[in-house]
């Protein structure tokens, strides 16, 4: 039974698909942001999956900037979130209802 | 032929895991001679198998006894599975570190090469990176465990020390293979050669220094002892353990020490290359090599087992009193010994001309021995300062880690790389 | 053979840890899931022949951002009463659906029959040398942005997490 | 020096740019210094528009042409010449901004740099829109006039200045966005290049050229203003301070005129064919229409705005007639509405100063307290109306009379149009300046100063040269209106105008015999 | 005398000075005017009055000398035309060159102009005496004579075009003069206006002679619009001679205040009375006839443009005859009198009779300024007094101007040997013989009223008992001699003017007639035949008798019998209103024009259409349309997190499942 780059992508829907029902589900603004690092991973993983099968560096380069992108948004949504738990004392992205149009 | 890489593989994490278990108790045994002898005391004398207390290394084995049999208390607040798993984290987290270190040249009997390192990455430094960085995990599970204020606090103070210093650690490591041009680390060890001005230490002094001192902060070792604090919060995130848990934590450190030694030794002071006498020299000549070794090896224990016999007191009366004669007299024998063999062989000429695979067995030794040496020599260093210098405070901490450590760190990768692009 | 074997495992592991990422209540023991579910993924990455990504992974995803995101869930701390406080409204239900929905319809047009085996991959491709060079001549660029995008973050979260400027 | 005459057309243009960084450079408070130097600058960039005359050859053809590659990757180049209606609007534009810019030496007195910058600044793109050859460049100078134009009116302006500085603005913006899609397609469609030389080389197709045409007509058309894009006109005007009203009115609505006279018209000869008949309805509308609803201003100065569209209505059916005198008159009308109109305002402007309203009502008698003041402005009411002997019946006289030939019904109703113009003008002049004094702060109005005089001398000067002698002006507009009506009416079939191919046919009504 | 004269100067320059003359009087005039706008007069005024006056007389002079010279010119045709000063517009299409025409037309009138200016001028010294506004006075009338010798003088129709329009600037100007007062300042911007509308058909006709000429493809250096040119061209002017013509009638109806438009001239007498007297009377409103005059040979193409004419001649001399019944202004008495004396000019004309037009104008000329005149001299004496029912019996205080007044009265009702009879028996005469004997009729009657109105201002004003107010009465005193000097000499002419124009039957040599003959081919197609000699004998001395009737009638009831005309005027009081206030013309047109005019254009054009639909829908409707939809749009934002990922899922879902299909 050989892999194949499909077990690779189905694997990589799988976790994308998790990570966007956590987002839309959950109301802990934690839980969203890990969920999104979740779904950055699953490309991450059909990045890498295509680079193998292709054999173009391009898919790590790419996957590297995701990582350090992935990074910074970390950082700064944490600094966002601790900032308002300071304000509002919550953390449930229900509440913040702040920038209504 | 997939079984026997396999066996090798398995033969190899065996030796290696045996190797560092084999050297924890040595080194509590030593932390408790160094701070005893630092503080100008004896040291722990008293535990004795059969009279026999081997310069008090029995009492370590006494320790670990005491500690396994003791039982094991789990407070009510706390949260069962996490509360088991930290221990794990850390212990396994410091062993698997010491899978990259290359301890030798890859050795080749009748034909077939065993290379004595277990996983020949080819990101070997940035494993180790990796894998100091994931060390946080086992402390602040710990910590957040136990539930009280005090692990709380300790588990918090070990990530903050922990992720900053690791800035630094990385910054120094850059500076290295900026130097080596590759991340494997017998590359690392092979392009420093034997001579000592060109080892890592004399080319990036700064590097070393920083990496030094990073290496105290993830090992938690006394300047940066806060995650511990005895006595501010209680022994910090281990307070609420107990017995097995706990001695799991006492040698995750300790194995973290011996392996963070290995590693400097290896990055920095040319890990198993002999001072002053590279590899391939010591195997063409190999003859050469033996004619002295063996005979030097024969007197030095020659040397040790008199020393021991001198020793000899009639103090406690008892068969403690015997030990020193116990292993001072069969060194002096078996020195003598090795010597006769010597002088025999080499008269009757079979030493001149002798077969390769002796020659790459006793190189392979000899490597392997140095490399132990250096290691021992760097854990001896980090017992040294844990017992003179005293703990910072959380802000000195931060400070040096952030203001201090980090641009040092900066500064002395860019120098090196202007350095290297204008003469190359 | 034996590569098939480590791919299941580690995939099993990466989507169950995935799930308990986002069913757990308590958002540490979400977290530590997570960092399970990153090492997995690096696994996979170690069979995709990027080593020095997986190893990255562990570093970055496991080593800094998930210790960030415990420290501040410790900050945070976690009131054990609202924890049970969970209900499910129609937005919700309806946002799961789709995107279960999207993942069905990607999973059927990802799983098409021409199943080859990975091509041999030559040393040129495993190691990071070809990264290393490759970021610096033809990616300087978003390479020079990326360094660029950090600095904002680093001056970001400072600025966020200070009390008063 | 040698160097200005070599390049005298770019020099005119950034001269007063050179002025502006000047004035920029000195601290605000010296205002005298100021207003000094931006006298001087504008004075000099008359002067050199006296040499362009001077040197001028009137052939047909661009004279002073300057080309210099300015994007080459899109083929956009820094093209410049002239050729005689450019001249004679660069010299109007010269001869006015000195005149606003004395004029308001008194009036402005906040953020004086400010406002002599952006009249430099402004000045600078009239001259280019005259000057530029390079479709592109047109359209950038187009726009630069727009900006200082906004804040001209927006910062100095009376009280409803925002509004009506923002509707001038958004007006003019979105015809020159039409007409920006224009340029793009046809450059492409003409290979690419800007230049108009080649564009009025290239022959478009016949919906091209209709929906081409549609669109510049539109941007020129609120330019001018025709009747039905005129309402931002009065707003403009009635807010804007003196020097932005003489200099909008003066300049600003000949680039529209221009623009139809140098683009819209000459590249699509067959649009013309076509449009015509509504192009020409519109402009009679215009002259009617203005001309009534001036009548019944309650204000001085929408009243001359109004004036104005009547005046431009002309203007429009000269050009749109298709004959030599009528084109030629149209071109001479756009210099003497500028100058009229221009000295209209000014005068306005004066008693602005004075009384510090604009409202009809607010005046009466005026003339006991104001005896020079009143006899300059029934002089240039005279000349607005087109007196015989002054400069406003040269130019009208030459477009109804060329407009006859062609179309005759369309002049025979633009005929009304100067009927009007007496009664309106007349009408507020007698309520403004004749009559006992209604309220007593007319009683001790000062009369006008030196400098006013100095203001409203040279002008006087124009309006009975215009009027006693306009040869030399007629002489210079003549090939380049012949190269015009050349392009404009080079249509392969018959066009119902050229008839026996004699310059002006007989008009078809009156031909009795040979029947319609 | 003259040869030395011409050594000097050559006879066009001569004619050039003509005209530089009064230009050069209203420059030097209005440098004074302007240099003396706040200060006192002083010293100033003599120097004003000097060349006030001095220059119209040299002018008057140079015009007699050339028609001297002319006169002695046996056979030649004497005319010709000075070289152009300069060309005005020179386009490929329209050669127009600045030029004189000195032909038997127009000497005769520009002697006319400048005799009369100068007498005015002389006379306006003394009325205008003690106006502060003397120097812009004399300025504006130097300026007028100016414009009507540009006019009189022009060689081409576009110069004749200048010195009409100029003479309407001078009109406007003078009859605003006293602007202070609202009233008078309307009165100028009417005049101005009304005079306006009649030169936009002037204009008109000017276009359709280009084309004309255009199409007649005439050599295109030549000025289309020259005389000579167009009389060597008129062949080609068959097919518009009549559409031109009646344009060129209409721009005569408003300079010489015909029906339709003759509004402007009763408001014009608010002006000063000389103005009047030089303006309203002898030159500006005789522009129309002289026009039509010199373009005979156009009007003579087209019957029809010719009975036109005439009938808006005869229907407005009897029309302003009634009214002038009913007037008690003195001035605009004479004002009507004006308008109806004009209707017989063009009545003249519009039958064929040109030269006896152009005798009637210049006779009419001299009666009617000293009617002015003397009317002047009896307002200045009464201090302004206008209304001829509070005066009477001056002849007492006044003798000169009464005597001068009544020798006026008499030569205007057409009395044997004044001048009027000469001219107005000419042109019934002519009409009656060219067989138009509905219009003699008219002309007839109008002349018989004619007679009865002036004789009651007589009676009124200088006979019967005197209604002036004691003190009043004390100040009323002779006019001064610089007054009484014109109204003398003025008499003379009125008396004598007869002269040029005794017609043949009565052993006269029809002088003018002869004159003219050259200019007018008109009439030489039609030589009067012998056979009707003795009916024109009757037709005059049933005339004369006529008039002498109603000369009788109108001096006894207003100097005896006031009473009478109030017991006639309650008899037939609905008609007698009607006529009193002018047929309420004047409310009419401002009911039916004016009012209406500026209803529209406020209403509908301005406020309606301008603001409410252009400005309001389309610019600002625009604007508030966009506002009104961002509003609706940002509804959406509610600002929970979740909603957008959910919209950016349903997104996704949706483009994905198209793709999928």
């Amino acid at each position: 039974m050989i892999i194949t780059v499909h077990h690779y992508l189905v694997l990589s829907i799988l976790l994308f698909t998790i990570g966007a029902i956590g987002v839309v589900t959950r109301r802990n603004a934690l839980i969203i942001f890990m969920s999104i690092e979740l779904m950055l991973n699953a490309v991450n993983i059909a990045f890498l999956a295509f680079a193998r099968w292709n054999l173009l560096i391009e898919g790590k380069m790419i996957v590297l900037f995701v990582l350090a992108v992935a990074a910074a948004e970390a950082a700064v949504g944490l600094g966002i979130v601790i900032s308002i738990y300071r304000n509002r004392q919550t953390v449930y992205v229900d509440e913040m209802r702040l920038l209504k149009g | 032929m997939m079984i026997l890489d396999l066996l090798t593989a398995l033969a190899k994490v065996v030796i290696i895991f045996a190797m560092i278990l084999g050297v924890v108790p040595v080194l509590i045994w030593m932390e408790r001679k160094g701070a005893a002898y630092i503080q100008d005391r004896r040291g722990p004398n008293r535990a004795s198998i059969l009279g026999m207390r081997l310069g008090g290394i029995v009492h370590s084995f006494a320790d670990a006894l005491k500690l396994f049999t003791k039982e094991e208390i789990a407070a009510g607040s706390v949260s069962k599975p996490l509360f088991y798993i930290a221990p794990m984290i850390t212990f396994f987290i410091a062993i698997v570190t010491v899978g990259v270190v290359p301890f030798a040249e890859p050795l080749r009997l009748f034909g077939y090469e065993f290379n004595l390192q277990i996983a020949d990455l080819n990101a070997g430094l940035i494993y180790v990176f990796a894998m100091s960085s994931i060390g946080v995990y086992g402390l602040l599970i710990a910590g957040w465990a136990a539930s009280g204020k005090y692990p709380l606090l300790g588990a918090l103070r070990a990530a903050a020390q922990m992720v900053s210093y690791e800035v630094a650690l990385g910054l120094s490591v850059v500076a290295i293979f900026l130097l080596s041009g590759s991340l494997r680390l017998q590359d690392i060890v092979i392009q420093q050669g034997a001579l000592i001005w060109d080892w890592n230490v004399a080319r990036q002094p700064v590097a070393f220094v920083l990496f030094m001192v990073a290496l105290f902060a993830e090992t938690n070792r006394l300047p940066f002892d806060l995650p511990e604090g005895e006595s501010e919060i209680v022994a910090g995130y281990h307070t609420e353990y107990s017995s097995m848990r706990f001695a799991l934590f006492f040698m995750g450190e300790y194995t973290h020490i011996i392996v963070g030694s290995l590693i400097i030794a290896t990055l920095f002071f040319g890990g198993w290359q002999f001072p002053f006498v590279a590899a391939e020299l010591m195997r063409s000549n190999m003859d050469g090599v033996i004619v002295i070794g063996w005979p030097a090896a024969g007197i030095a224990l020659l040397m040790f087992g008199m020393f021991l016999v001198s020793r000899f007191r009639r103090r406690y009366r008892d068969l403690r009193d015997y030990e020193t004669l116990l292993f001072g007299v069969p060194a002096m024998l078996f020195a003598t010994l090795l010597l006769i063999a010597w002088a025999g062989l080499l008269t009757r000429g079979y030493l001149d001309n002798i077969p390769a695979w002796i020659g790459n067995a006793v190189v392979f030794a000899v490597q392997l021995g140095t490399l132990l040496a250096k290691a021992l020599f760097f854990c001896a260093f980090f017992i040294w300062v844990r017992w003179t210098l005293p703990r910072f405070r959380y802000d000195q901490l931060m400070n040096l880690g952030w203001k201090v450590m980090i641009p040092i760190g900066v500064a002395n990768v860019v120098v090196t790389s202007a350095v290297m692009v204008f003469r190359p | 053979m034996f590569e098939a074997i480590l791919f299941y495992s580690l995939a099993a592991v990466a989507v169950i840890s995935a799930l308990l990422v986002v069913t757990r209540v308590n958002p540490i023991s979400s977290a530590l899931m997570l960092v399970v579910c990153f090492m997995a993924t690096a696994g996979v990455f170690a069979i995709l022949g990027a080593a020095f990504i997986a190893i990255l992974q562990i570093l970055l995803y496991a080593g800094a951002i998930m210790v960030l995101f415990i420290f501040v869930i410790m900050l945070i701390g976690t009131d054990p009463a609202d924890l049970k406080r969970r209900q499910m409204t129609f937005a919700k239900i309806l946002g799961a659906a789709a995107a279960v929905y999207l993942a069905i319809v990607l999973g059927l047009a990802a799983w098409r029959p021409p199943f080859i085996a990975a091509p041999m991959a030559g040393d040129a491709f495993l190691s990071p040398a070809t990264i290393g060079k490759q970021l610096v001549t033809t990616y300087l660029l978003p390479f020079e942005i990326l360094s660029v995008l950090l600095l904002i973050a680093i001056v970001g979260a400072v600025v966020l997490a200070k009390k008063k400027i | 020096m040698n160097w200005i005459y070599a390049h005298l057309l770019t020099s005119i243009i950034f001269l007063p740019l050179v002025g502006l960084l000047v004035t920029l450079a000195i601290p605000s408070r010296y205002e005298k210094t100021i207003r000094v130097v931006s006298i001087v600058t504008s004075s000099f960039v008359l002067l050199l528009v006296g040499k362009l005359w001077g040197g001028f050859a009137g052939s047909g053809e661009f004279e002073f042409v300057e080309i210099a590659s300015w994007i080459p990757s899109v083929q956009i180049f820094y093209r410049v010449g002239a050729d005689g209606v450019s001249l004679l609007l660069m010299a109007l534009t010269a001869f006015l901004v000195p005149i606003s810019i004395l004029a308001s030496w008194r009036e402005i007195n906040r953020s004086v740099k400010a406002f002599h910058a952006l009249i430099l600044l402004l000045e600078t793109g009239m001259l280019g829109v005259f000057a530029s050859l390079d479709v592109f460049l047109f359209y950038v100078f187009w726009e630069v006039v727009l900006i200082p134009m906004y804040f001209l009116i927006g910062m100095w302006g009376s009280k409803d200045r925002i509004r009506a500085a923002l509707k001038f603005f958004i007006f003019t913006m979105a015809g020159s966005v039409l007409m920006l899609a224009a340029i793009l397609y046809s450059s492409n469609a003409a290979g690419g290049s800007f230049d108009v030389v080649a564009w009025y080389a290239h022959k478009f197709g016949l919906t091209e050229q209709f929906l081409l045409f549609g669109a510049f007509a539109v941007a020129f058309a609120i330019k001018v203003p025709m009747v039905p894009f005129h309402t931002w006109l009065p707003d403009a005007h009635t807010e804007a301070p003196t020097a932005g009203s003489v200099i909008l009115a003066g300049v600003l609505l000949k680039m529209g005129t221009y623009g139809f006279y140098r683009f819209a018209m000459p590249l699509f000869p067959m649009a013309v064919i076509k449009f015509a008949p509504l192009m020409l309805t519109l402009s009679v509308i215009g002259i009617v229409y203005g001309g009534l609803v001036a009548m019944v201003q309650p204000d001085v100065k929408r009243l001359v705005a109004y004036s104005s569209i009547s005046h431009l209505g002309f203007v429009m059916l000269g050009l749109f007639s298709l004959d030599p005198q009528a084109v030629e008159g149209a071109v001479l009308q756009m210099v003497n509405h500028g100058i009229s109109t221009g000295a209209l305002f000014l005068m306005v402007g004066m008693l602005y100063e004075r009384r510090h309203t604009r409202m009809i009502s607010d005046y009466g008698g005026v003339a006991r307290t104001l005896p020079v003041l009143t006899a300059v402005f029934v002089l240039i009411t005279f000349s607005s109306i087109g007196l015989p002997g002054l400069n406003n019946f040269v130019g009208e006289f030459m477009v109804l009379l060329g407009s006859f030939q062609t179309r005759t019904i369309y002049s025979a109703v633009s005929i009304s149009g100067v009927v009007i113009s007496a009664i309106y003008m007349l009408w507020m002049v007698q309520r403004v300046f004749f009559g006992e004094i209604t309220n007593e702060e007319n009683v001790k109005l000062p009369d006008l100063r030196v400098r006013e005089y100095w203001v409203l001398a040279p002008i006087i000067i124009l309006v009975f040269a215009i009027g006693v002698w306009p040869r030399p002006w007629i002489t210079a507009i003549e090939r380049s209106s012949n190269t015009f009506l050349g392009l404009t009416k080079r249509v392969e079939i018959f066009s119902p105008t050229a008839s026996k191919g004699a310059e002006n046919a007989f008009p078809s009504f009156v031909r009795r015999g040979e029947g319609r | 005398m003259l040869d030395s004269l011409y050594q000097l100067v050559s006879i066009q320059t001569l004619a050039w000075l003509i005209v530089a003359f009064p230009l050069a009087g209203a420059a030097v005039n209005a440098l004074i005017a302007v240099g003396t706008a706040k200060r006192e007069m002083g010293a100033y005024r003599g120097v004003v009055s000097f060349f006030g006056v001095f220059l119209p007389l040299l002018a008057f002079a140079a015009s007699a000398a050339i028609f001297v010279t002319m006169t002695n010119f046996e056979g030649v045709d004497p005319s010709f035309i000075t070289g152009s000063l300069l060309q005005w517009a020179v386009t490929p299409g329209l050669v127009v060159d600045i030029g004189l025409k000195i032909d038997q037309l127009s000497i005769v009138m520009a002697l006319m102009v400048t005799g009369v200016g100068t007498l005015i001028h002389l006379y306006s010294v003394g009325y205008m005496g003690h106006d502060e506004g003397y120097a812009r006075y004399f300025a504006e009338l130097n300026l007028f004579l100016f414009f009507m010798l540009v006019l009189v003088l022009a060689d081409n129709l576009i110069l004749m075009f200048v010195g009409w329009e100029g003479v309407g600037l001078c009109s406007y100007l003078l009859i605003g003069f006293w602007f202070e007062d609202k009233a008078k300042a309307r009165a100028g911007t009417k005049a101005f206006v009304v005079n306006r509308i009649g030169d936009g058909f002037f204009l008109a006709g000017l276009f359709l002679v280009y084309a004309v000429m255009a199409s007649a493809n005439a050599p295109v250096g030549s000025g289309y619009f020259n005389f000579e040119m167009m009389s060597r061209y008129n062949a080609y002017f068959v097919p518009a001679a009549t559409l031109i013509s009646l344009l060129l009638f209409g721009g005569a109806i408003g300079k010489s205040a015909q029906i339709p438009l003759y509004v402007w001239l009763p408001d014009a007498m608010a002006g000063p009375t000389p103005v009047s007297a030089l303006i309203h009377a002898a030159t500006m409103v005789t522009a129309g006839v002289y026009m039509v005059v010199r373009l005979n040979f156009i009007f003579a193409l087209s019957p029809f443009a010719l009975s036109v004419v005439a009938t808006v001649g005869a229907a407005t001399a009897l029309f302003a005859a009634t009214m002038g019944l009913t007037q008690t202004d003195i001035k605009k008495i004479l004002a009507y009198s004006t308008i109806s004396q004009l209707g017989y000019m063009f009545m003249a004309a519009g039958v064929g009779a040109f030269s006896a037009a152009i005798g009637h104008l210049v006779t009419h000329a001299f009666f009617k300024a000293l009617l002015f005149l003397c009317a002047g001299s009896v307002i200045h004496a009464m201090s302004g007094e206008q209304d001829i029912r509070n005066m009477g019996s001056l002849r007492l205080r006044m003798p000169v101007t009464c005597w001068t007044f009544v020798i006026a009265a008499l030569a205007i009702a057409g009395v044997a040997p004044a001048s009027g009879f000469f001219s107005k028996d000419a042109i019934l005469w002519q009409t009656f013989e060219r067989g138009q004997y509905g219009l003699w009729a008219v002309g007839f009657i109008a002349a018989g009223l004619t007679a009865f109105y002036i004789f009651r201002a007589v009676g009124m004003v200088f006979f019967g008992e005197s209604n002036i107010p004691p003190e009043k009465w004390k100040r009323v005193h002779e006019s001064p001699t610089s007054m009484i000097i014109p109204l003398i000499i003025l008499a003379f002419l009125s008396l004598l003017g007869g002269v040029i124009e005794v017609p043949k039957i009565l052993g006269g040599s029809d002088r003018l007639g002869a004159w003219l003959s050259r200019l007018i081919a008109y009439e030489t197609a039609h030589a009067p035949d012998p056979s009707m000699a003795a009916r024109e004998i009757i037709v005059m001395v049933i005339t004369l008798l006529w008039s002498i009737h109603f000369v009788v009638l109108g001096w006894v009831i207003y100097a005896q019998r006031r009473e009478w005309p109030d017991a006639v005027a309650k008899k037939i009081s609905i008609i007698f209103r009607l006529v009193a206030n002018k047929y309420y013309v004047d409310e009419i047109y401002d009911r039916l024009i004016v009012r209406p005019l500026n209803w529209v254009s406020t209403k509908v054009l301005w406020q309606t259409l301008d603001d409410t639909f252009i400005d309001g829908l389309a610019v600002h409707g625009t604007a508030r349309a966009v506002g009104v939809w961002a509003n609706i749009v940002s509804m959406a934002e509610t600002g929970v997190l979740q909603q957008y990922l959910l919209y950016f899922l349903i997104g996704a879902v949706v483009i994905v499942g198209y793709l999928a299909l």
